[in-house]
């Protein structure tokens, strides 16, 4: 059997969807956080198959993903940083603490 | 520079360095502030004077161009926007008759309390935008002159106001600007059809009116968006309703200003923007907008007839007056047009005399309602006697402003033979009729008969200031009613392009 | 004196006024009284020098050929609508009837001057409040009649008409502050409009066809020779008539407003809430006779229109009969003599109608004779009418009411009164040698020229007339003995209200003798009258009868009169209330066009229209109150409109770009 | 045709994949998902090795693995009282959160299957990729030489440094 | 390695040497003449303002992946402006109590932002455009996160940074479509080899770049975070982020449509921005009806000037690019001067309520006076620079000729009289409800006062004085830019 394109993409797909879905439904925050993780790193898989398959020749998609990997660190790090504050301040990270401002 | 030798400009000029002057003045210096605010207007009516002399005299001398004292300044110049200056017969006189409104409107607020700067600082800046209207020829300049005329109105109304006059204020402003958003629409598409040669679009409506490039599916659409931006300035049935609100919530000077001048920009607008640059729309949408107008004239009429609020009657009364100049213009011949003007300047000046009296009734009874006041000629026979008077310029009395306007209109619309033209001039004619009855129903109630309210008994006539503000347009009214061909002569040459042009496409 | 000086007899008035009106308010009410007087004093001076030159004197273009010319004396573009073409001009005309119309508003109006410095003062002298504005409207009054009269063009006539009308309404309403005055002054002018609105829209028609508004260039010279334009529009019809007939009714309908033909006449029996001096001066001599006037100045026009001739004819006889029939039964004197002018103007108006059929005159040689007669009517009606109204002015003064039950009996206190009306009566009745028997002689003679049923008929409403005006002269003066109210027994007034009496008696008793035909006539020409004696005969016979009849029932108290009014209730009642006009009018205005109109489209304006916009401001806040769940405050929710929204968009333009 | 090995390699790593995604975001212990978070990248990390990607997978397990996820871990413990259990979802929101992972998935699922170039494409050979032409590429200022986005960010790191500073401290 | 190529970008070696010489003065200055470092922070930014106003070299550098020329010299002139009147203002709040221990902080942040939105203006390759997105919404969030004796700021930053995350999450997974479907991410090469693509995938893909760059510039329905955040940052920062942050996203977002799918793809991403239009100034205008704390007004009014700002993109000309400039300046100036009001006030009162401000007026009428400004502004109306920007962004839009731009247009000038009503609302508490003032008469800093000068003077001058509009006119038909407008066939 041939392993084509497609089969890396929709793995990567549903995780990407499990990612949506996790950040819809998780009421923690960290989850959701974890959830984010998922999504960044379908589409890292996506940039890594999509260049591997179909444009050898040059290594933007790998080069992408290397920069996004970098990047969703540091976004990791803030995240948690001002999701640890948000706990001083509630004593808890439940995400319906951060739902004082509406409408 | 070119522009300041020009001296329309200083249309502009006098009542901004009037604003600058108020900036400078104390707020608790009322002296200092009455004595800019009269020296600004002053000088504007001297100015409108000189202006209309110098058209005569260079009419006389054989200036037979479409505009006289034509400028044009670069002003945006990828987009081909030119501070434009130029007037002709019409602009002239809506000139005089502005700088006349805003003599008396400063008078008519000597006494105005609280913020008497800021009052006057919003009341200039006003008058600035109508004059910048008057005196440009360029699209974006009259339309951003137009715009800066509408928007003091919501403070003047709001700070200064009486009744329900937040929600007046805003109903008014966002109905104005409503219209203007069409206007806006409008504008920005003629200019884009201004022109054959693409990438020499123009805002000068001169050359837009010489290029005659708008083709005609763009005009059918771009005429009624115009028409009803200017339409609803011009109280046009059905977009009047601000008039009534903002009228009876305004304080005196800006409903003066407001009916007398800033009504005005509306038919001015709609003959100069829509009907000139459009003239193949016109000639085709033009029925349904006589068919609005007709009725704005007769609905405005009847609906002033039950009123009990002074102001609302004359708001009504208004939509009605105005209803007819817009109807004039929709006639298409240097007539009625000509007719449209004379009304123009009639209510204009009727309607400021007429809310400067009530103004200055009301600053004394404490009440608009007629069913309130009685026998008032009575206790201040002046203001009862510039009642009546104004009333009959109102109603027609010839020898008043009224009578020749309306007649010269009337003349002017049964040019045309068919029959639908006949049967709205006629049920326009009617409205001669109506008048006669708000006004005398008014007259009857609030000047004659016994004094209702005791208290009355012990209210004064008008003062000094009351009296030059009434004087002023009780004196232009009746000049006006008396010498009109004096104003005629000066208007009917002006309306030769549109009217050829409005022929030429039949 | 040169016919160009005509305009100073304008601008004298016209000047008093606005002097009076701007400066004399300042100044002490007597000195204003005697300015105005001795102001009216020269303007009838000159209004008479005026007529003689014209009639007598031998200027250049009056006379040509024995035929009089209409002479334009000044002529000033006032308005001009085209270019060159329409044009509203302000001058004088003068022709036999603008010249003797100069002399009748000339007369009265001073009369009334004189005679107001006493009847608007109190029993000690004092002229009341307002002296001085009543002055400058009675000014302003006689300059707007004048031009009326003087105009060269129908449209000048149009202005001076509304001119009068605003007088007219300053004048009824001078006693403000009394609601009947108010809501007369109200009515009067109301009503004229409307009729002005048709006047107006005759015009327009009028001037459609004509191109012009000159009444010369419209009739030619003397009325011989009318425009092309309009015979060439009489051949245009609208609706089944000719456009130029239409214009002429409506034309003539302005002045029917003016001249209170039925049914337009219901605002002058309420104009009688005016001081008494301005009743017999607008609403008896001059002002109410401006739409007979108005019909023979266009009366070349009208001869070319029979339709237009056959409205007025048939509007002139029933208003003449109506009205005469009303002045029987009212019990207010100078609402009496109200309904009797109106039934004289009518005669006046029928007189006017009878004259022509089919484009020609009738009457063979006697061509014009109903307009001669018509005028000569108007001239001699002036008079004695204005005698009469002023006579009852002094009474009114005296007694202070106007209903004769406080009256009765005076004779014995106000003898020169009573003998003066006495004559006023007798000249409207139609007794020779007074004034009223020879025009009404000449006006029944054209109306059997038209037809014995016109005849007949007018001599009937001649015979009411007699009856009538002697009912209101016995209850004045007799019926039983005075009693006297309150401290003052009535006597005769002071000088200053008598004299004038007296002249208007005296020329009410010789007016008769003018050689009208000779002065005034529709074309010029010089007419031949003769005394019709059956028909002379006739009338007189018949106003005796009507005499005799009153005096049987008025002479003496007696209960013949109530009897009657009992035994023809309906009838009587109806009389007294004039037949319901007012009502009617009351439910045409109210019912109809306050309740049923006004009050609607106000709602209208208010609920639906501003009810739009407002909804407008509603909607947009009850969609900002709908949509406010999306900012629920929850991240999780704002994903997910965010990634909804983001697979909706491209969903959406996928399907939209691949598939169309 | 492929290897087995890598076929097999293959079903693993989707399984892992798919069955490690689902539980990280299901399960009720938030230790727990962040363990099955691990798996899930690792798992990547063997996609990257499977692709001949050895310094790519070897940054992922070094960064995420080994940086993101002990940051998880520590988070965890630092807001968690032990034995904690994520409160039970509402359907309401099960319902949305389907929804719109539904909706995306199926959209994109669909968009993919739809453009041909996707499927049915095996791999091609890579010319050689060592080391150390990635290191000359990164410090390059050619094209496909990436020394600005690596200049820039660093100054991004630099920046987080600064901000997480700034959050981090007490006051 | 031709390291000549970083003399393509002064601008942004600039901007970093002002970030060191701040960095350094936080770092080593003694802790006494630390006060001074607001001061020091921004003349040191004042002049790189005018230092950045020095013509820079047209071209491209590292392959292509950078581009210099005269429109992105003017857009990051522009931001400067905005970024220096910030600065000028947060000068007196930085010093205050409980911020001043992070005041360095702050202005690294800031700086290191603005850097990141130099990259995306100028950046030509994908990832350098992800990397300056990032660089400038992460350090946002924890500017965001400033305030910290508030809690509204804690949870406006966790707002933030969740959706940012998620935003570029989305954005990521579109933009790697786009690579799978052409294989590079500079914008050059992509932009010749989507001609003729009509695939549903890069439909998808341009959906969902559309809605990472469309969160930054608060489209709806991806706005929803704006309110939140607005409302809870610190005042300095909401006034950052409502116009620095958009501006420069507005104007990456011109490049990536018109030069990356500009190209026979402009029907596809028009329509969708049509309807991201209509929806944004609807819906913006819509909520800002209804609110009463003025930061979350002016989050919600920003919205919808997004959309305003949105008509120059759709125009995708060189008018509509002027015009977008030009009204981006002129809503900096608008914006900046509303904000500046609100957070003097708020430094001194605490108060930020609209009920607030009756008869702010009579307490304090400059500051009323140059709230009226803003808003009269805001809504467009003459002869502020609003009217004017406004009515060219029209006139761009329309200048396509294309009937269905005039209905939107139409659309938009419907909504303008919605707005207008929620700025009047603002303008009457303070003038009209003159018998309930509450906050008393203050003085404010001269630093505030400056920077609400600066802002009241360009509100008054930048529409009447013509040469501003005309200069970025010139500089959008100029030579240099019209190829990327001749890839757009209408």
């Amino acid at each position: 059997m041939d392993l084509n394109l497609i089969m890396y993409l929709i793995p990567s797909l549903i995780m990407f969807g499990c990612g949506v879905y996790g950040f819809i439904t998780r009421k923690n925050m960290i989850a959701i956080l974890i959830s984010l993780e998922l999504m960044l790193n379908s589409v890292d898989i996506n940039f890594v198959v999509f260049n591997r398959y179909l444009f050898p020749a040059q290594q933007e998609g790998m080069f992408f993903t290397l920069f996004a990997i970098a990047i969703a660190a540091a976004e990791t790090a803030v995240a948690i940083a001002i999701i640890i504050n948000v706990y001083r301040a509630a004593k808890n990270v439940d995400i319906n603490q951060i739902t004082k401002m509406k409408f | 520079m070119e522009i300041f030798s020009n001296m329309l400009i200083y249309f502009v000029i006098i009542p901004v360095l009037t604003l600058a002057g108020l900036a400078l003045t104390k707020n608790k210096g009322i002296d200092a502030i009455r004595a800019v605010a009269v020296t600004g207007a002053t000088a504007l009516v001297g100015l409108a004077v000189y202006l209309v002399v110098y058209f005569l005299h260079a009419r006389a001398a054989g200036d037979t161009s479409d505009m006289i004292l034509q400028t044009s300044v670069m002003w945006y110049e990828p987009l081909n926007i030119k501070l434009a200056l130029g007037v002709d017969g019409v602009s002239v006189v809506m000139i005089l008759l502005s700088a006349f409104i805003v003599f008396a409107g400063v008078f008519a607020s000597w006494k105005m309390d609280p913020l008497p700067k800021q009052f006057f600082l919003w009341f200039f800046l006003l008058s600035t935008g109508v004059f910048g209207f008057f005196i440009s020829v360029d699209l974006f300049t009259m339309f951003m002159f137009y715009e800066v005329a509408l928007i003091p109105m919501y403070l003047l109304i709001g700070v200064w106001g009486s009744g329900n006059k937040n929600y007046s204020a805003m109903k008014l402003t966002l109905m104005l600007m409503g219209g203007s958003a069409f206007l806006m629409l409008g504008i920005i598409g003629i200019y884009f059809h201004s022109t054959s040669t693409p990438g020499e679009y123009t805002m000068n409506l001169l050359d837009i009116a010489k290029n005659n490039a708008i083709p005609h599916n763009w005009q059918m659409f771009l005429f009624p968006m115009t028409f009803v931006g200017f339409g609803v300035l011009g109280a046009m049935f059905p977009f009047h309703t601000w008039s009534p609100d903002g009228h009876a919530s305004a304080p005196t000077a800006v409903s003066m200003l407001h009916a007398g001048v800033l009504m005005k920009l509306g038919g001015y607008g709609c003959f100069r923007i829509a009907i000139y640059l459009m003239p193949f729309a016109a000639q085709q949408l033009g029925w349904i907008f006589l068919t609005l107008t007709g009725i704005s004239i007769v609905y405005g009429a009847f609906s002033a007839c039950v009123q009990t609020d002074l102001k609302y009657i004359n708001a009504y009364s208004s939509v009605s007056h105005c209803g007819m100049v817009l109807f004039a213009i929709l006639m298409f011949n240097s007539t009625a047009m000509t007719g449209a003007v004379l009304q123009m300047l009639s209510h204009g000046l009727m309607t400021a005399l007429f809310f400067a009296l009530i103004g200055m009734i009301y600053g004394r009874t404490h009440t608009r309602d007629i069913r309130e006041m009685g026998g008032l000629m009575h206790i201040m026979p002046y203001l009862g006697v510039g009642y009546v008077i104004a009333g009959f310029a109102s109603l027609g009395l010839p020898g008043l402003s009224g009578f020749v306007a309306e007649m010269t209109i009337f003349v002017g619309s049964f040019e045309h033979t068919d029959m639908f033209h006949r049967v709205f001039t006629i049920a326009a004619t009617t409205s001669i009729v109506i008048t006669a009855v708000y006004i005398l129903r008014v007259v009857g109630k609030l000047l004659y008969g016994a004094v209702q309210d005791e208290h009355h008994r012990s209210l004064t006539d008008a003062d000094a200031t009351e009296r030059i503000s009434t004087a002023t347009l009780i004196i232009a009214v009746a000049i006006i009613g008396c010498f009109p061909n004096f104003f005629i002569n000066i208007i009917r040459d002006s309306f030769t392009p549109v009217v050829q042009a409005l022929t030429s496409v039949m | 004196m040169p016919l160009s000086s005509t305009i100073y007899v304008l601008a004298i008035p016209l000047f008093m006024f606005l002097f009076l009106g701007l400066v004399g308010v300042k100044m002490p009410r007597k000195i204003t009284g005697v300015i105005g007087v001795l102001g009216m004093a020269v303007t009838t001076v000159w209004a008479y020098a005026i007529a003689f030159t014209y009639f007598f004197g031998n200027g250049e273009g009056q006379m040509l050929d024995g035929v009089r010319q209409q002479v334009v004396a000044t002529d000033w573009t006032w308005l001009s609508f085209y270019a060159d073409k329409l044009v509203v001009k302000l001058g004088v005309l003068i022709d036999p009837i603008s010249a003797m119309m100069l002399v009748v508003i000339s007369t009265v109006s001073f009369m009334v001057h004189l005679y107001s410095l006493g009847y608007m003062s109190d029993h000690d002298g004092n002229p009341e409040k307002g002296f001085q504005r009543y002055y400058a409207d009675l000014a302003l009054f006689t300059f707007s009649m004048l031009g009326l009269v003087v105009s060269t063009n129908i449209f000048q006539m149009f202005i001076f008409f509304e001119m009068v009308g605003v007088s007219s309404y300053l004048l009824i309403g001078f006693y403000y502050g009394q609601q009947p005055a108010n809501h007369a002054s109200k009515k009067a002018f109301i009503v004229t409009r409307l009729a002005d609105l048709f006047f107006l829209i005759g015009i327009l028609i009028l001037s459609f066809y004509t191109k012009t508004f000159d009444f010369k260039e419209i009739m030619g010279a003397n009325g011989h020779d009318v425009c092309n334009a309009f015979t060439s529009a009489q051949g245009l019809t609208f609706m089944g008539c000719s456009v130029t007939a239409w214009a002429l009714t409506f034309i003539f309908i302005g002045g029917a407003g003016k001249s209170a033909m039925y049914p337009l006449h219901i605002w002058l029996p309420d104009a009688m809430e005016g001081p008494t001096p301005v009743s017999a001066l607008i609403h008896a001599a001059t002002m109410v006779v401006a739409g007979v006037f108005l019909v023979a100045r266009m009366f070349p026009l009208y001869v070319l229109e029979q339709g237009a001739m056959d409205i007025i004819c048939v509007v002139g006889a029933f208003t003449a009969f109506y009205a005469a029939a009303v002045a029987c039964t009212q019990s207010d004197i100078k609402r009496a003599l109200a309904f009797s002018t109106i039934s004289q103007i009518a005669f006046m108006m029928t007189s006017l109608a009878v004259s022509s059929a089919n484009g020609k005159l009738l009457g063979g040689h006697e061509a014009g004779l109903g307009y001669m007669a018509s005028m000569f009517h108007l001239f001699t009606h002036a008079m004695f009418k204005a005698l009469l109204f002023l006579c009852a002015g002094a009474i009114i003064h005296a007694v202070h009411s106007n209903e004769n039950s406080k009256m009765h009996g005076l004779h014995k206190f106000m003898p020169i009164t009573s003998i003066a009306f006495l004559i006023g009566c007798l000249a409207i009745a139609g007794i020779p040698p007074f004034a009223g028997f020879f025009s009404k002689d000449e006006i029944l003679v054209a109306c059997y020229e038209k037809g014995i049923g016109w005849g007949l008929w007018m001599s009937m409403v001649a015979g009411m007339t007699a009856f009538y005006m002697f009912r209101i002269y016995y209850l004045i003066f007799f019926w039983k003995k005075h009693e006297v109210h309150g401290e003052h027994a009535p006597k005769d007034q002071p000088w200053t209200m008598t004299v004038p009496l007296i002249v208007l008696a005296i020329i009410s008793c010789v007016a008769g003798f003018a050689p009208f035909g000779k002065l005034v006539t529709w074309d010029g020409a010089q007419l031949e009258t003769h005394m019709n004696w059956p028909i002379a005969g006739a009338s007189v016979g018949i106003a005796l009868i009507g005499i005799g009849l009153a005096t049987m029932m008025y002479w003496k108290e007696n209960p013949l009169p109530d009897k009657l009014a009992t035994m023809f209730k309906g009838l009587w009642t109806a009389s007294y209330k004039r037949f319901y006009m007012d009502e009617l009018y009351q439910f045409i205005t109210h019912k109809i066009i306050f309740q049923s109109i006004s009050k609607p489209i106000a709602w209208f304006d208010r609920t639906i229209i501003d009810g739009f916009f407002n909804l407008l401001g509603n909607v947009t806040n009850s969609a900002s109150f709908g949509i406010r769940k999306m900012q629920s405050g929850n991240v999780q929710g704002y994903v997910s409109y965010y990634i909804i929204g983001a697979v909706l968009l491209a969903a959406v333009t996928g399907v939209v770009i691949l598939c169309f | 045709m492929e290897s087995l090995g890598n076929v097999i390699m293959y079903v693993i790593i989707a399984l892992t994949i798919i069955v490690f995604s689902v539980l990280a975001v299901t399960t009720k212990k938030i230790l727990r998902s962040a363990t099955y978070l691990l798996f899930v990248l690792l798992a990547t990390a063997a996609i990257y090795f499977q692709m001949d990607y050895e310094f790519l997978g070897a940054t992922q397990i070094a960064v995420y693995a080994g940086g993101i996820v002990v940051l998880f871990v520590f988070a965890i413990m630092l807001t968690h009282k032990p034995g904690e259990d994520a409160a039970p979802i509402t359907s309401h929101k099960r319902t949305l959160g389907l929804v719109a992972c539904g909706a995306g998935v199926l959209l994109c699922g669909a968009a993919m299957l739809g453009y041909a170039k996707f499927c049915g494409q095996s791999l091609p050979s890579m010319s050689d990729f060592t080391i150390d032409s990635l290191g000359k590429m990164l410090l390059s200022t050619d094209k496909y030489g990436y020394l600005l986005p690596f200049e820039a960010v660093s100054v991004l790191l630099l920046a987080c440094i600064i901000g997480g500073i700034v959050i981090a401290r007490k006051r | 390695m031709d390291y000549s190529q970083f003399l393509m970008m002064p601008q942004e070696i600039g901007l970093l040497v002002v970030f060191l010489l701040v960095f350094l003065y936080d770092t080593f200055m003694p802790s006494k003449s630390h006060k001074g470092l607001p001061l020091f922070a921004t003349i040191v930014f004042g002049l790189f303002t005018i230092y950045s106003f020095l013509p820079v070299p047209d071209g491209s550098a590292f392959g292509d992946m950078f581009e210099s020329n005269k429109a992105t010299w003017a857009m990051k002139n522009i931001l400067n402006i905005g970024m220096f009147i910030v600065l000028l203002q947060s000068i007196k709040w930085t010093n205050s109590d409980f911020v001043a221990i992070r005041r360095g902080e702050f202005f690294e942040l800031m700086l290191l932002t603005l850097f990141g939105m130099y990259l995306m203006i100028s950046g030509r390759h994908f990832l350098v455009f992800v990397i300056g997105l990032e660089t400038a919404s992460l350090p946002l969030a924890t500017l965001v996160a400033f305030e910290k004796k508030y809690y509204e700021s804690h949870e406006a930053a966790a707002k933030y940074v969740l959706t940012a995350v998620f935003s570029s999450a989305i954005m990521l997974l579109g933009l790697s479509f786009v690579y799978g479907i052409t294989g590079t991410l500079y914008f050059n090469e992509i932009a010749s080899s989507v001609q003729g693509n009509k695939s549903l995938l890069l439909i998808v893909a341009l959906a969902f770049l559309i809605s990472g760059v469309g969160y930054k510039l608060s489209f709806v329905p991806f706005h929803l975070w704006t309110a939140d955040v607005y409302q809870g940052a610190p005042t300095m920062v909401t006034s950052y982020l409502s116009v620095i942050s958009k501006g420069s996203a507005a104007f990456a977002f011109f490049v990536i449509l018109v030069q990356v799918f500009g190209a026979a793809y402009a029907p596809v991403w028009e329509w969708m921005l049509y309807a991201v239009i209509v929806i944004t100034i609807t819906v913006g205008n819509l909520f800002a009806i209804r609110q009463r704390n003025l930061k979350r007004f002016l989050a919600f009014s920003s919205i919808s000037q997004a959309g305003y700002i949105m008509l120059g993109v759709i125009a995708a000309n060189a008018e509509g690019m002027a015009s977008m400039m030009y009204y981006i300046l002129v809503y900096i100036f608008s914006n900046l001067a509303a904000f500046g009001v609100i957070a003097v006030i708020e430094r001194k009162t605490g108060k930020v309520t609209t009920d607030d401000y009756n008869g702010l007026f009579k307490t304090n009428p400059w500051l009323a006076f140059v709230m009226m400004l803003a808003m009269f502004s805001l809504g467009g109306i003459p002869p502020f620079a609003g009217f004017f920007s406004k009515f060219f962004i029209f006139m761009g839009a329309c200048s396509t000729g294309s009937v269905a731009i005039y209905v939107l247009v139409f659309i938009a000038l419907v909504n303008t009289i919605i707005s207008l009503y929620y700025y009047l609302l603002v303008v009457k508490a303070m003038f009209i409800r003159q018998d309930e003032c509450v906050i008393p008469a203050f003085k404010s800093h001269w630093s505030e006062k400056a920077g609400l000068w600066i802002c009241s003077l360009g509100i008054i001058l930048i529409g009447i004085v013509s040469c501003i509009y005309t200069g970025i006119s010139n500089i959008t038909n100029s030579d240099a830019m019209s190829t990327m407008f001749s890839m757009i066939q209408q």
